[in-house]
């Protein structure tokens, strides 16, 4: 099965198993568990199939309908694509995994699991893909409204008033950001009679309304991304939502517009986005990582911390711009094997962090931060796993947190943008600022602790140690799969 | 932020973005590729002789796929948050005009999406404008007070949603088991194939569309109101 | 580059670093009543690295070398490289590793949480394992701040307010510490590639177009490490961290943190800028004075703590700086006095503490003045920390004496006759608050009650607190009078030294 | 000034004044109807735009058909959610707007 050949299938599985999932709906248990297991098992399959192939044959374009690429629409996978290909498999099946124990034990202490979770999950990772792999830009607008509508239906399922109110809000952001897109989309069809990426790239030229459409596009995707000041939406969002919910949101979703942007910036129109406006996104991502490490130090309730947390990391997504976009090619080079690394690491650390969090909450019963003190001795395993998550968000060797702000600081160095070196500096600080706050209060022994903590499934702690430790071994071999993931990338041309 | 604020800060904004757009509507774009010609040129190959549903079902078909994915997860979130049937209230709206045209109007309504269906192939029409018919036929039945059967958690119901995309999906999966590429129709089956699609289509949109009317969950304030009196 | 393992010997490094990685891992796995498992594994790691380190240091002394060596990022390697600095320091941390876990044994018995301690506890020594086989400034990077991470735990293993107050603090310093270090890291990657610590003196040709960045990037280095070297601005930490349990501060103070800290300035000046280089650059003076100060410093301030242990901390602040201030005089001498000094103070500081803790656990004595008559009560551990006290204050033939001798060789010879001067007043310091202490132990009658005496029979107490104390005192006599043996603490500084300056 | 070129000038003026209402209101079911307006006045300018000039384009209009029904179960879904957040809440708006 060659790469060009498995492009599809990575839609198909999941988009299959979503419409079986809501046939099944009403099945015993066990049926929809082994269905789900078998799912994730192909789905990781493939996408490691994918991974192997591509890195044998390079670039896989898939014409469907066999029409060819104006006229039809491509699915193109580099090595890019594969890589977050691969990612999205991985961490939505520990997520799939931890949501199945949480449905059976819920199950048997007599609680009511949230019906019709499994189609929107399948539905979420359908979007993902269709996002990494596709070659078009009105398509890219379908995968993007899928992905905002599954997020919103997942974020709802919790039941709260509060995670309606979040869903409300996050489906409001979501729309206004989708039909910004949409209209930059309409502006570049208009002018250049074609929507396919490739082509794309070739035809564009500086002119007012390729520069409006690159602008409205980068407004929408940056709302969809929750870029300070527009983050209003994530924390509630995230915050709320049922545990492998806000993992999944804050690992893949929020990733998936900004790799519609650095598509759009780096490979479409290169030479229309000006420097200038690559410092104002910087300057919001600096913003972005102050502020929410602020917030997330004030924060009282653990996953809204984590949530904060969410925000501030995306911030050292958009310190990447001012680093690549109008600096020298050695300096855009570390600066984007830095930025797709920590997509990588922070998609694994933060997915384990709201993993353990969760299983740290329902042991305690209670969601605040104070509340977790005398936690480490009955759950060791889970705050070890918050550990090794929070380890790679500082940004602390060995792991891949680390890797990756070094290679920022490196380019930083390179391209004499002192400023975004304190930023990045400053922002570890925060972060290990509220995540060593967490473990002052988890490690103070309280005397009166005496086993008020509930029994929680051991398989909890299995998932999110996995994910935290493959984040913190990619701290020691990042070197392949960086060149693996940048190699054809426009923006690395000078260096390669 | 104070009312005031808000609504300067959303003129300049709106403004702003008007005054772009119509500086930039001005020019007229001249692109060098046209996708139009293309399609006229591929027409004949398509199975269909209208060109928009030509694209819709066969050059751009990926994108309809991912389309009815986006409805049955709009739909799958109205049956998660569905009233429990005991909340629900027969919603009868006493339009005696209204009833005594709906018994006759229905059968119409019928005939009038299938000849919407049919005609998707040579002239406007197909899945979805059809599919929408039949929904405006049934909530004008539920609205009449009729008793039409419930899009709830049974398995005929969800069958029924997904009846359309399991078909796409079969379709999708046999032209890449036959070796072809993902939606790529055989050219001499192309026609049926894309009929049979809108055929399924119609019926799921059909579906989704009165489910996405009749789950939608009631807002009866008296017992809620009482309700939240005790909460506080 | 490939990017699989390479070098000769590769598996010898790892095998080390393994040799307390698996442990850990296992041992957080242990449940908390699996006491004797623990026990068996802990010793069991501990005399395993032990031989290791033994034959490596047998097989680097005859010449050869082993390195581990993969891509861990574009255009940065992970390696780790065995070669005679390396052995230094990893021979004394394995050694004094395995008397700080008997005593860790004896000392926690019964206290809850110990899986979690020992799990941290041999991640620890795995961090201080790294930090002395690093091949290269990230690596060593890596694994210095993997010591911060370990490290903490065991600060605040008690669980208290104090000690919780206390990891805050530690954190504040280590971690600014780190991001400072990773700066200059950085910007020297940036300026000379992957900076390796074999090919030294490579930096000397890049004199030339940006020496100011080579400045900024030394001090920067040396901030990072002064925090965990506690030069004077930035001890802070070490006096408060005196909170957490004895065998920890023992491990913090004589071992793992403040060494690494030491060691770090050893490969800076030495194996990255190369002492030409430095000199050149004219930056070893200003870290004579920083040293000098530090040692001044912190002695006045011993003088006047009234608690054991924070007079220790104290202490160790101002002999840790001997060593900064042996790599600042410019000369073979004045290393071979700051390495020997190294290994040194780390054999007496641990005994100091071993018989601190002892005191602690078995007449809870805390502070200075509640020690009268204590050599009549418990005779072997007041010996153990008479030869300590005599050691650093530099008594011949103590190992004190024989690094002090060494640096007033090489502050002669380096041309700065005050750092003689330096010398002699911190001595007399060291004697003024040790010897106070060595009298009430010794000629002070009981006055009253212990505060909190538990009875051991007929021992003074437990055979695991005791063991360590009187073994790591017999190894400063020996490292003193034994100090021209083959394998001595000084022969194997004058080794180092030697290809450090012929290289 | 082809019809296709009014087309896309009523679009602009279309998609302004729906972002207006849209920041404006706080009112949900007022902010669905104006990301109505503005998806329709999105779609003016898609096909106006592109066939300024050029006679009728079946490209933008497939897409603008996916839009439309995309916008439909969107606001299906928006307004499912609002009749269940104002069950449980008795506000039509969101926490952070306060009632108005």
């Amino acid at each position: 099965m060659s790469a060009q050949s498995l492009l599809p299938w990575m839609l198909m599985v999941p988009l299959s198993w979503a419409t079986l999932m809501v046939l099944l709906a009403q099945q015993r248990d066990a049926i929809t568990r082994v269905v789900n297991v078998v799912g994730a098992l192909v789905l990781v399959g493939l996408s490691v199939a994918l991974y192997a192939g591509v890195a044998q044959e390079g670039l896989a374009v898939h014409a469907l309908g066999g029409w060819s690429a104006p006229l039809g629409i491509a699915l193109r996978a580099d090595g890019l694509a594969a890589t977050l290909v691969v990612l999205t498999a991985v961490v939505s099946s520990a997520c799939g995994l931890y949501a199945m124990t949480s449905e059976r034990a819920a199950r048997t202490n007599g609680k009511s699991a949230p019906r019709y979770f499994w189609p929107l999950f399948w539905l979420l990772i359908t979007a993902l893909n269709g996002i990494w792999l596709a070659g078009d830009l009105f398509n890219l607008y379908v995968g993007l409204e899928l992905l905002g509508l599954s997020a919103v239906g997942l974020v709802a399922l919790g039941g709260s008033e509060a995670s309606l109110s979040s869903a409300l809000r996050y489906l409001m952001a979501a729309l206004l950001g989708s039909l910004a897109y949409l209209l930059g989309v309409a502006l570049m069809y208009a002018a250049y009679g074609t929507l396919a990426l490739p082509e794309l790239a070739e035809l564009i030229t500086r002119e007012p309304m390729t520069q409006l459409a690159i602008a409205l596009m980068t407004v929408g995707l940056c709302l969809k991304t929750a870029l300070f000041p527009l983050h209003g939406w994530l924390p509630p969002a995230h915050g709320v939502a049922l545990t492998p919910v806000s993992a999944m949101l804050s690992a893949l979703v929020v990733k998936g517009s900004f790799y519609i942007l650095f598509r759009l910036w780096f490979e479409v129109a290169p030479d229309v986005v000006t420097p200038l406006a690559a410092q104002g996104l910087g300057i919001l991502g600096a913003g972005a990582v102050l502020w929410g490490g602020w917030q997330a130090l004030r924060e009282s309730s653990l996953k809204m911390l984590v949530a904060h947390s969410t925000v501030a990391q995306l911030g050292y997504l958009f310190i990447f711009f001012p680093l690549a976009v109008g600096t020298g090619a050695t300096a855009a080079a570390l600066a984007t094997q830095g930025m797709l690394l920590h997509v990588v690491a922070h998609a694994l650390a933060k997915s384990a962090m709201f993993l353990a969090s969760g299983t740290l909450i329902a042991s305690v019963g209670r969601g605040g931060v104070a509340d977790l003190a005398g936690v480490g001795r009955h759950m060791p395993m889970s705050l070890f796993a918050f550990g090794l998550a929070g380890v790679s968000l500082m940004g602390l060797p060995p792991s891949g947190g680390f890797n990756a702000k070094w290679l920022l600081l490196q380019s930083a160095l390179a391209s004499g943008q002192w400023f975004w070196l304190l930023v990045l500096l400053g922002g570890g600080l925060l972060t290990a600022g509220y995540v060593f706050r967490v473990f002052r209060e988890s490690f103070l022994e309280s005397p009166d602790d005496a086993g008020q903590f509930t029994k929680t499934p051991r398989a909890y702690d299995l998932f999110a140690l996995t994910l935290a430790a493959m984040s913190v071994a990619l701290g020691l071999a990042s070197r392949a799969p960086l060149r693996f993931m940048t190699n054809g990338l426009a923006v690395m041309a000078g260096v390669q | 932020m104070k009312r005031r604020y808000r609504h300067l800060s959303a003129g300049a904004v709106s403004v702003a973005l008007g005054a772009a757009l119509w500086h930039v509507v001005r020019v007229r774009p001249t692109p060098s590729v046209s996708v139009a010609s293309l399609v006229a040129d591929a027409l004949p190959a398509s199975g269909v002789s209208h060109n928009v549903t030509a694209v819709l079902l066969n050059f751009r078909s990926y994108d309809t796929l991912l389309e009815v994915a986006v409805l049955l997860a709009a739909a799958v979130v109205a049956l998660a948050l569905r009233d429990e049937p005991s909340a629900r209230s027969p919603a009868h709206v006493m339009y005696v005009a209204l009833d005594a045209f709906v018994w006759r109007l229905a059968p119409l309504l019928v005939l009038v999406a299938a000849y919407l269906l049919w005609a998707g192939s040579t002239r406007p029409g197909g899945a979805f404008q059809a599919g929408s018919v039949l929904a405006g036929a049934a909530v004008l039945l539920r609205l009449s007070g009729l008793k039409v059967t419930a899009v709830d958690h049974r398995l005929a119901s969800r069958g029924a949603m997904t009846f359309g995309l399991v078909m796409f999906l079969c379709v999708a999966i046999g032209t890449l088991l036959a070796g072809q590429a993902l939606l790529e129709y055989p050219a001499k089956w192309a026609g049926a194939l894309i009929l049979l699609i809108e055929a399924a289509l119609t019926i799921s949109i059909g579906v989704v569309l009165y489910s996405l009317f009749d789950n939608a969950p009631q807002a009866r304030v008296s017992d809620r109101e009482s309700e939240r009196q005790r909460e506080r | 580059m490939n990017t699989f393992a390479t070098g000769s010997g590769w598996w010898l490094p790892l095998a080390v670093l393994g040799s307390s990685l698996v442990p850990a891992l296992v041992i957080m796995l242990l449940s908390e009543q699996r006491q004797r498992t623990r026990t068996a594994l802990n010793l069991s790691a501990a005399l395993i690295k032990l031989s290791l380190v033994a034959y490596m240091t047998w097989s680097v002394a005859r010449g050869n070398s082993y390195e581990l060596r993969f891509g861990m990022l574009p255009g940065v390697d992970f390696v780790l490289r065995a070669d005679a600095m390396a052995m230094l320091f990893a021979g004394l941390s394995a050694v004094l590793w395995l008397f700080t876990t008997i005593y860790a044994i004896g000392y926690l018995e019964g206290s809850p949480n110990r899986s979690r301690f020992f799990g941290f506890f041999s991640l620890c020594v795995a961090s201080t394992m790294g930090i002395a086989l690093a091949g290269n400034l990230v690596t060593f990077l890596v694994f210095y701040e993997l010591l911060t991470l370990s490290t903490y735990p065991l600060v605040v293993h008690r669980g208290t307010p104090k000690a919780l107050k206390a990891g805050r603090t530690y954190l504040r310093y280590t971690i600014g510490g780190g991001a400072v270090l990773l700066t200059g890291v950085a910007l020297l990657s940036m300026i000379a590639g992957d900076v390796s610590f074999a090919d030294t003196g490579a930096l000397v040709n890049l004199i030339a177009q940006d020496s100011a960045l080579l400045r900024v990037a030394f001090w920067l280095l040396i901030a990072g490490l002064g925090v965990k070297a506690a030069l004077v601005p930035l001890h802070g930490w070490l006096p408060v961290a005196m909170v957490a349990p004895a065998p920890v501060s023992a491990l913090l103070h004589a071992v793992a943190v403040v060494k690494a800290g030491a060691f770090g300035i050893v490969r800076v000046v030495y194996n990255v800028y190369g002492v030409e280089t430095a000199q050149l650059l004219g930056l070893l003076f200003p870290l004579a004075v920083l040293a000098s100060t530090t040692i001044v410093w912190g002695s006045m301030r011993a003088l006047f703590q009234t608690e054991i242990k924070k007079r220790l901390a104290y202490s160790t602040v101002s002999q840790v700086s001997y060593i900064a201030l042996g790599i600042a005089l410019f000369g073979p001498w004045g290393t071979i006095g700051g390495l020997a000094h190294l290994l040194h103070q780390g054999l007496m500081k641990i005994t100091l503490f071993f018989c601190a803790g002892n005191y602690a656990e078995t007449l809870g004595i805390h502070d200075i003045d509640e020690l009268d008559g204590a050599g009549r009560r418990m005779p072997a551990t007041s010996v153990a920390f008479t030869i300590g006290a005599f050691g650093m204050i530099g008594v011949p033939p103590l190992a004190g004496f024989v690094s002090k001798w060494y640096l007033g060789l090489g502050a002669l010879e380096a041309g700065m006759p005050w750092v003689l001067g330096v010398l002699v007043l911190s001595s007399l310091l060291n004697a003024a608050y040790f010897l106070p202490i060595v009298h009430r132990l010794w000629f002070r009658p009981q006055a009253g009650p212990w505060p909190d005496e538990r009875s051991f029979g007929k021992h003074e107490t437990s055979r695991w607190l005791l063991m360590p104390a009187v073994a790591t005192a017999v190894f400063t006599v020996g490292a003193g009078v034994l100090a021209n043996l083959p394998y001595s603490p000084l022969r194997w500084a004058m080794l180092v030294s030697v290809r450090v300056y012929t290289q | 000034m082809s019809a296709d070129r009014l087309y896309a000038y009523v679009g602009a003026v279309l998609v302004a004044l729906a972002l207006y209402a849209f920041l404006v209101h706080t009112h949900v079911l007022r902010r669905l109807l104006a990301f109505n307006v503005m998806g329709g006045g999105t779609f003016l300018i898609l096909v106006g735009l592109a066939q300024d000039g050029r006679g009728p384009d079946p490209v933008p209009q497939a897409l603008v058909l996916t839009g439309i029904v995309v916008a439909v179960s969107a606001t299906a879904l928006a307004i499912i959610l609002l009749r269940r957040w104002f069950a449980t809440s008795q506000t039509t708006s969101l926490p952070e707007d306060g009632s108005s």
